[in-house]
């Protein structure tokens, strides 16, 4: 009904294969750019950018990071919390050896390192399938959350054995520690998130994307058509872990200001997979859904109680939380197994037939 | 300004040879000293009753197997053992018997994955992808919709092919398999389970593969009309044995091929 | 060359010296090895006849024990309790067949695992709300489990066994006796086997898959409450028990997603391995190598044996 | 502004004109390999030029006929321009024509040089080639499967194109005299001929001169103030004098771009990626599309169906009004307006004509039902009546003055009468210039004085003052009570039913009118699907009583309407037969233009015919019919035929007196 398309051929196939082929999708995530940079800084309080959006922006980019090893690539990791740690660590060491460097590069740089411990634990891929490799990247999952407990090095030997994270600012500004506010980490995180999404859907729908479904779908095709799959899988391992190791990195910097390692904990690899599996696999839209829904939902049914003023303690109502996502979670599979960003499409689909039914 | 009364084969040199390879699986003999040769240009069918160890062979030829003992000869490099890719590097592409395609993919996606090893845009302009990525991705494009026409598959360019009646399916997998350019094309029962104007069809494009890029193919079927229209030389196996091998008029009149085709029916198919 | 002594040599000489240590090692690594495997009974139990990669198995061993715990806290008899309990996990069993496995029949096993995860969740939450999330003492002496322990001298130091281990060792046994027979002879297990095989032959033998999935999940619902019972005994009824779960994976993949004798031989050599490698290399590390090891060993192992090592090989046709 | 520029007088200059005028405005899209290939009028002036200078050469002289055969492609266009350069005159024939229909118009109009599509043509060909004295060369587009072929006598458009254009470069002179030739070309010569499948016998090669058609096509333009920016999409076949005029003719006069489909089947996807501005059709295809839509909605849900009949019945009542700028309440207007946004809209942008200023629709008369529907939501549908003996145009409705049942006032610089036998007579610029080869033809048709009988029996409207027309002359008949009997006239009436796809009345000399009904497959068939009627075959389906029980309830209502009418109250169905085959055009029950061929169809079926009238509840036929391929076959059945109660007239018309 939105969708008017008569009239927009594609005259290139540039402009036949560009992501979004359709005027009025193209409008329409112009407008939530918009909103995102323009209408949120301005209007959004404090708690709506330091509670909701950030933390929602970060899980999207860890989700996008999963999503491209389980959703495009078919293989299923539990290690994500692992590699958004390594980030996290990465970018404090990298930070305090070289205190002059903008930040931000050493957010965006400690993703190789995630990306090189990924490629490393990604190894046994080629051989291990299935719910077994699931199983070999909790090797990495605790491997590292050893890591992170045993090596003071790694947090600087500071006593609470926590990263503290420094002061650090930009152009004057405080970007991370203490003093920076809400505002600037949001504008921070949000451009780095839009620019990495920018870069997924690149690769996605590209050559790499191909290579990566086509792993997915049917290895022996994909090698009999000549794909060399311990490389391809390694690559998935590789972009996938980076992305994760940027959102853990942004998570310590630019969101909690400091963390423990249990942040990285088993729990956070579960938590984003979860995002993957409802959001939709193999589909970047609906990282950003799962994010969204995952993250905010608790968010949702903490404030509930308040709102009402019911009286429940709140150790109760986080139990009550972990009661309804865990039925959520059933619900939804049970629902749409493929997950919102199906429904989306369903819905967009139906948008663009109407008023026909198909 | 006749039409052309039969197709003349266009017989070249050896593309490939096959000496007594035999390949077993615990125990069981899928293919037993078995040795044909493979000319350019030409259309070679390879049939036999179930079990006969037909799809065992294609296996070995693109590396997908390795036969415990034999030689094949590639373009005239000898190998024994190689891995599917090599093959795939090395010139040969192939369908399968109960379709291997992308399902979760477009038509569009799954031919152009065929591209594979002709695109080589480096990692990072694919995370641009602009400039030279786009440029080769457009030249890929263009490649394969010349493929999409040649198989008139238009209409479904962009439904994924999952949801494709399976005669289309059939076809975006040669679709995918021709977007390799191969030298030689391995095609595993093109044409089971359809109907006969599909038939007419894949025997149509089979044949214009052949004549218009010269590809060399090597089919398995069982319809033994089609063997008859299509084939230059067929190879029959039987209990992973070579029986015979001649031009399809000789072969419909060997005793051995009746008998192993009127005989009682035995094994799985391979 | 110091650290290659210390990685290669100097583990063997302290077993050498010390043989009563090595022992002690041993029979601890024994136990955990069993408790591990009586966890990875429940995996396999449930994979083998519904191709479900139950992840909450682990979190249905602290629930199992949390309810038989609250229940005699809220003054329930101690037997009355534990039947109670059963029935319990027979509900759960009889609700997880109706609200999950039904609905997603025949969805991709990656939808079906999530599912156990939120299964997880809910259960986490359920548990804590219903009995308080803190942890719990385990009603040994009430279920007249033994206590105190057994020490005899000898190996020049004292070897010293908890009883409640070896009562753990021992009913451990029973359990995989009892389910081995149950399978062997019953025509219900015979069912079973046969619905890892092919579901036209379960039917035939007149059982309803819906009906099989009620029991393997009960039959591995009363593995878990077995589990928290005596691992609850030896520490305390706590959800971090739940992450000690998690071990049975390792164990899992060591033995082979579909093998009960692999769930067995698998748990006993993680167990024992990881609590050799604790005591002898993990302080090269600074210890805590624990968490870890179980996960690098069956990594290390899989490399070459992917499909487990009692798995079927896997020929893969086109 | 082009259409005054009467130097113009042949299409060649015109193309030349454009390239001058409008550089680099697309002239031509074809969606070919994914994308829309697009060429401005420049480009498309050097492929017709290259390709006229390689036709030159091999041979194609002033004078000679040559033939175009295919589906509609740029090059298949630009070859008609190109020969046209040189003088020679285009003969396009109908893509689906069988061999024989293709060797009768090749041999008879003496073609030299057949320029085709692809394989298939060429094997027509071939087939015929024995028959074809003075074919001597045969240019295909597609090389496709056609390597093996002796080449001797067969050329690739390619390497001809590549002939033209190395003669272009080689020698300077080549250019002048390419130039001089379209230069000496005058607007009084032949500039094509059309080969109109007849109602009755061999089809007549109707001649139209460069005059008779760009002067035409300048007055359709002006009329309906056609211009450069126009979108059209080119469907119809190239052998079809609409497709000359439309996609060609007009095209070159106001130099607006003409885009091909990809496919057939690709068409409405096509046409909705374009966006066309200007559209004709006959009146099938917004049949077609009507039922298609009908069809779809009916597996929508509840709530969306109401929400949409209730829009659609809303639309009907107001929706012309309000195309026609009459006044209407402002509710009316609003809800018109929340219409528009949810249904109107989006459905005319599903069909691709959100731009469209101005459709046709032409050749047959219209269902009333289905002209409004899509007045009703928006579309400016206009009726015209048109021949190829008058290159289209004989008239036309202006903006704002639609009616149904009429087609419109005499087109610019037409005059028309009505002769004492009731026949509807022309006289135009656009008149043709007699039959190929066929004097006598050509004098039964076209009298002295220049005016032109058009076959058809028609009249002026008393209220309108539009041409109504009623039937082709011959068929205007009298049951043996010498009640008017006009068998399109009601055939017309049934078919706006979707489920039917066809009608055949009969009542000539009979004491009753009986009618033969083809069901339509695609809306009879979801149908069936949705009433869980099995069917295997189009036969099964048409014999099933539950079917004939849906169709009566139709030829009831239609009966009903007939008794409203003083002079066709007498004409209501007494019987009716659903056939068991589709009437088709390779079985001549149909012309290529799909109109009924009702002398053909009459005594084919005969034994049915006998059966209306003897009384009896069924009949035995056997009919014989050629598949795709040419091969032939018999389908027999035993088909029922059912009795249906006629309204009397006078209670008709008391009703409305009540």
């Amino acid at each position: 009904m939105l969708y008017r398309e008569a009239g927009q051929y594609k005259s290139s196939y540039a402009a036949d294969m560009a992501v979004f082929p359709i005027l009025q999708d193209r409008i329409g995530i112009a407008v939530i750019l918009l909103v995102a940079f323009v209408v949120f800084p301005l209007a959004g309080n404090d708690f709506v950018l330091n509670a909701v959006m950030i933390p929602f922006l970060i899980f999207a980019l860890a989700a996008i990071g999963l999503n491209l090893l389980t959703g495009y690539t078919g293989l299923l990791s539990l290690g994500t919390g692992g590699f958004m740690g390594v980030g996290a660590y990465a970018c404090l060491k990298l930070t305090t050896i070289f205190p002059h460097v903008d930040i931000i590069v050493w957010i965006v740089a400690s993703g190789f390192f995630s990306a090189a411990v990924g490629v490393l634990f990604g190894l046994p891929s080629l051989r291990i399938k299935g719910f077994y490799l699931a199983v070999a990247t909790l090797a990495a999952q605790f491997f590292l959350e050893w890591c992170f407990i045993r090596i003071p090095w790694l947090y600087n030997n500071s006593v609470s054995g926590a990263i503290e994270v420094p002061l650090r600012t930009l152009f004057g500004i405080p970007v991370t520690g203490p003093t920076a506010t809400p505002v600037t980490r949001y504008l921070i995180v949000l451009s780095i998130v839009v620019v990495m999404t920018w870069v997924a859907s690149n690769l996605v729908h590209g050559r790499i994307g191909r290579m990566w479904m086509s792993v997915r779908d049917m290895d022996l095709a994909a090698e009999l058509i000549g794909i060399r799959l311990l490389r391809a899988k390694l690559l998935a391992f590789a972009v996938s872990s980076f992305y994760c190791g940027v959102a853990g990195a942004m998570m310590v910097f630019l969101w909690y200001g400091g963390a423990e390692a249990d942040v990285f904990a088993i729990d956070q690899s579960f938590l984003v997979l979860f995002m993957v599996i409802i959001g939709g696999l193999g589909t970047l839209i609906g990282s950003f859904f799962g994010a969204a829904l995952i993250y905010i939902l608790p968010i949702a049914l903490r404030a509930v109680p308040a709102a009402f003023d019911l009286p429940i303690r709140p150790a109760a109502a986080e139990q009550l939380t972990f009661v309804i996502v865990g039925a959520l979670i059933i619900v939804f599979l049970v629902l749409e197994p493929n997950g919102l960003a199906r429904l989306w499409q369903i819905g967009k689909q139906k948008l663009r037939v109407w008023p026909f039914p198909y | 300004m006749r039409a052309p009364s039969s197709r003349e084969a266009a017989l070249g040199e050896v593309l490939l040879a096959v000496e007594n390879v035999s390949l077993s699986f615990g125990g069981v003999n899928a293919l037993t000293g078995v040795s044909f040769d493979i000319r350019k240009g030409e259309i070679r069918a390879i049939i036999g009753p179930n079990g006969a160890g037909k799809t065992s062979m294609l296996n070995v030829v693109n590396g997908f197997y390795q036969p415990q003992s034999g030689r094949i000869t590639f373009k005239g490099q000898v190998r024994t053992s190689m891995r599917p890719h090599a093959a795939a590097e090395g010139g040969i592409a192939r369908t399968f018997q109960n379709l291997a395609l992308f399902r979760g993919m477009t038509t569009l996606d799954n031919i152009l994955a065929g591209r594979a090893l002709k695109m080589r845009r480096g990692f990072f302009w694919q995370l641009i992808r602009h400039g030279p990525a786009l440029k080769e991705e457009v030249e890929h494009r263009r490649r394969v919709e010349e493929i999409i026409d040649f198989l008139e598959i238009a209409a479904i360019r962009k439904i994924p092919v999952g949801r494709l009646p399976y005669g289309l399916q059939k076809r975006v997998e040669l679709g995918r398999a021709l977007a390799m350019e191969p030298d030689l094309l391995l095609l595993d029962e093109p044409m089971a389970g359809m109907n006969l104007e599909e038939k007419e069809d894949m025997s149509r494009f089979i044949i214009d593969v052949n004549q218009q890029y010269g590809t060399t193919i090597a089919l398995i079927e069982h319809d033994m009309g089609v063997v008859m229209d299509l084939s230059d030389r067929v190879v029959v196996l039987d209990y992973g044995r070579k029986i015979a091998d001649a031009t399809p008029g000789e072969v419909k009149r060997d005793k051995n091929v009746i008998r192993a085709y009127l005989g009682e029916p035995h094994g799985t198919s391979v | 060359m110091d650290i290659l002594y210390k990685i290669f040599i100097d583990p063997f000489v302290q077993m050498g010296t010390a043989p009563d240590l090595l022992v002690q090692t041993l029979w601890d690594g024994l136990v955990a090895g069993v408790l591990y495997s009586l966890i990875a009974l429940g995996f396999v139990l449930i994979f083998k006849a519904s191709g479900v990669f139950n992840f909450a198995q682990g979190i249905m061993v602290v629930f199992a024990a949390l309810t038989l715990v609250g229940l005699h806290e809220h003054g329930v008899p101690a037997f009355v309790a534990l039947g109670l309990t059963v029935v319990v996990m027979f509900a759960l069993a009889f609700g997880v067949e109706r609200l999950i496995l039904r609905p997603l029949v025949n969805q991709s096993d990656i939808i079906l695992f999530m599912a156990t995860f939120g299964l997880t969740y809910f259960l986490i939450g359920l548990g804590q709300l219903v009995f308080g999330g803190n942890p719990k003492v385990m009603i040994a002496s009430e279920l007249y489990l033994p206590k105190g322990a057994i020490e005899f001298k000898g190996l020049g130091g004292f070897v010293s066994l908890q009883k409640i281990d070896i009562a753990a060792v021992i009913i451990a046994s029973i359990m995989v006796a009892v389910l081995a027979v149950f399978f062997q002879r019953t025509r219900i297990g015979r069912a079973l086997r046969a619905v890892a095989d092919s579901h036209q032959a379960a039917l035939s033998v007149g059982i309803s898959l819906e009906q099989i999935w009620v029991i393997v999940w009960f039959a591995a619902g009363v593995v878990a409450l077995a589990t928290g019972i005596m691992w609850g005994a030896r520490s305390e009824v706590s959800f971090s028990l739940q992450v000690v779960a998690l071990k049975a994976l390792p164990v899992l993949i060591l033995g082979g997603l579909t093998s009960i004798p692999g769930a067995i031989v698998g748990g006993l050599i993680i167990g024992i391995g990881e609590k050799l490698g604790e005591f002898y290399w993990g302080p090269l590390l600074g210890g805590g190598i624990e968490t870890w090891l179980a996960y690098v060993i069956a990594l290390g192992f899989l490399v070459f044996r992917p499909q487990g090592l009692f798995g079927e090989k896997i020929i893969e046709r086109i | 502004m082009l259409s005054t520029d009467l130097g113009l007088d042949t299409l060649p200059k015109l193309l030349i004109h454009n390239a001058a005028a409008l550089g680099d405005r697309p002239a031509m899209r074809h969606k070919d390999l994914g994308i829309w290939q697009a060429w401005t009028w420049a480009q498309m002036l050097e492929e017709v030029r290259a390709f006229s200078v390689g036709l030159a050469e091999i041979g194609l002289k002033r004078g000679d006929k040559f033939t175009i055969v295919g589906s509609n492609r740029p090059r298949l266009y630009w070859a008609m321009c190109a020969g046209q350069a040189l003088g020679a005159v285009p003969v396009p024939v109908y893509a689906d024509a069988v061999a024989d229909e293709m060797a009768f118009v090749l041999a008879h109009a003496e073609v030299t040089l057949a320029v085709v599509e692809d394989q298939e043509q060429v094997d027509k060909i071939i087939a015929v080639a024995d028959r074809l004295p003075y074919l001597a060369q045969v240019v295909y587009d597609e090389p496709r499967g056609l390597k093996d072929y002796d080449h001797s006598r067969m050329i690739a458009f390619e390497d001809v194109r590549s002939i033209g254009r190395k003669k272009l470069a080689s020698d300077p002179e080549c250019l002048r005299q390419w130039e001089a030739g379209v230069a000496a070309g005058k607007g009084s010569d032949l500039s094509v001929i059309l080969y109109t499948s007849g109602t009755t016998g061999r089809s007549k090669g109707v001649m139209l001169t460069y005059e008779n058609t760009i002067i035409s096509a300048r007055n359709a333009n002006a009329f309906d103030r056609l211009d450069q920016n126009e979108e059209v999409i080119a469907y119809l076949p190239l052998a079809w004098v609409g497709d000359y005029i439309f996609s060609y003719v007009q095209a070159y006069v106001a130099g607006y771009c003409v885009n091909c489909p990809e496919t057939a089947e690709t068409v409405v996807q096509d046409r909705r990626e374009i966006g066309t501005t200007y559209a004709f059709a006959p009146p099938r295809v917004y049949e077609n599309v009507l039922t298609l839509t009908t069809v779809r909605m009916a597996d929508a849900s509840a709530f969306k169906r109401k929400v949409f009949d209730f829009f659609i019945a809303f639309a009907g009542r107001w929706g012309e009004k309000i195309l026609d700028g009459e006044k209407v309440p402002l509710t009316v207007r609003l809800l018109y307006g929340i219409g528009n946004l949810f249904v109107y809209g989006p459905l005319m942008n599903q069909f691709g004509l959100s731009r469209i200023r101005v459709a046709y629709t032409a050749g047959e008369a219209i269902g009333p039902e289905i002209f409004r529907f899509w007045r009703g939501i928006g579309l400016n549908l206009k009726q015209l009546y048109g021949q190829t003996e008058a290159s289209v145009y004989i008239t036309a409705q202006p903006d704002g003055d639609i009616r149904a049942d009429a087609v419109g006032n005499a087109s610019p610089d037409v005059e028309i009468k009505i002769s004492d036998s009731g026949e509807v007579m022309f006289r135009s610029p656009g008149v043709f210039a007699g039959y190929y080869k066929d004097p006598e033809k050509t004098a039964e048709v076209l009298t002295p004085d220049g005016w032109v009988h058009t076959g058809d029996a028609g009249f002026f409207d008393p209220k309108s003052g539009q041409l109504r027309i009623i039937d082709r002359a011959k068929d205007v008949g009298h049951l043996k009570d010498g009640t008017v009997f006009a068998p399109k006239y009601i055939e017309n009436k049934l078919k706006f039913y979707p489920n039917i796809r066809e009608a055949v009345a009969l009542g000539a000399g009979h004491d009753s009118v009986c009618a033969m009904i083809n069901i339509d497959l695609t809306a009879v068939g979801s149908w069936a699907e949705r009433n869980n009627v099995v069917y295997a075959s189009y036969q099964e389906l048409a014999a099933n009583p539950r079917v004939y029980d849906m169709i009566a309830r139709h030829i009831d209502e239609v009966n009903r309407s007939l008794a409203d009418e003083e002079v066709m109250a007498g004409a209501q169905i007494h019987r009716f037969l659903i056939l068991h085959k589709e009437l088709d055009a390779d079985d001549g029950e149909l012309t290529r233009t799909q109109k009924l061929r009702r002398g053909h169809i009459i005594d084919r079926y005969s034994p049915l015919v006998e059966a209306f009238y003897n009384g009896s509840t069924e009949a035995q036929i056997a009919t014989e019919v050629t598949f795709e391929d040419g091969h032939k076959g018999v389908i027999a059945a035993r088909v029922a035929i059912r009795d249906m109660k006629p309204y009397p007239a006078r209670a008709a018309k008391m009703e409305r007196a009540a």
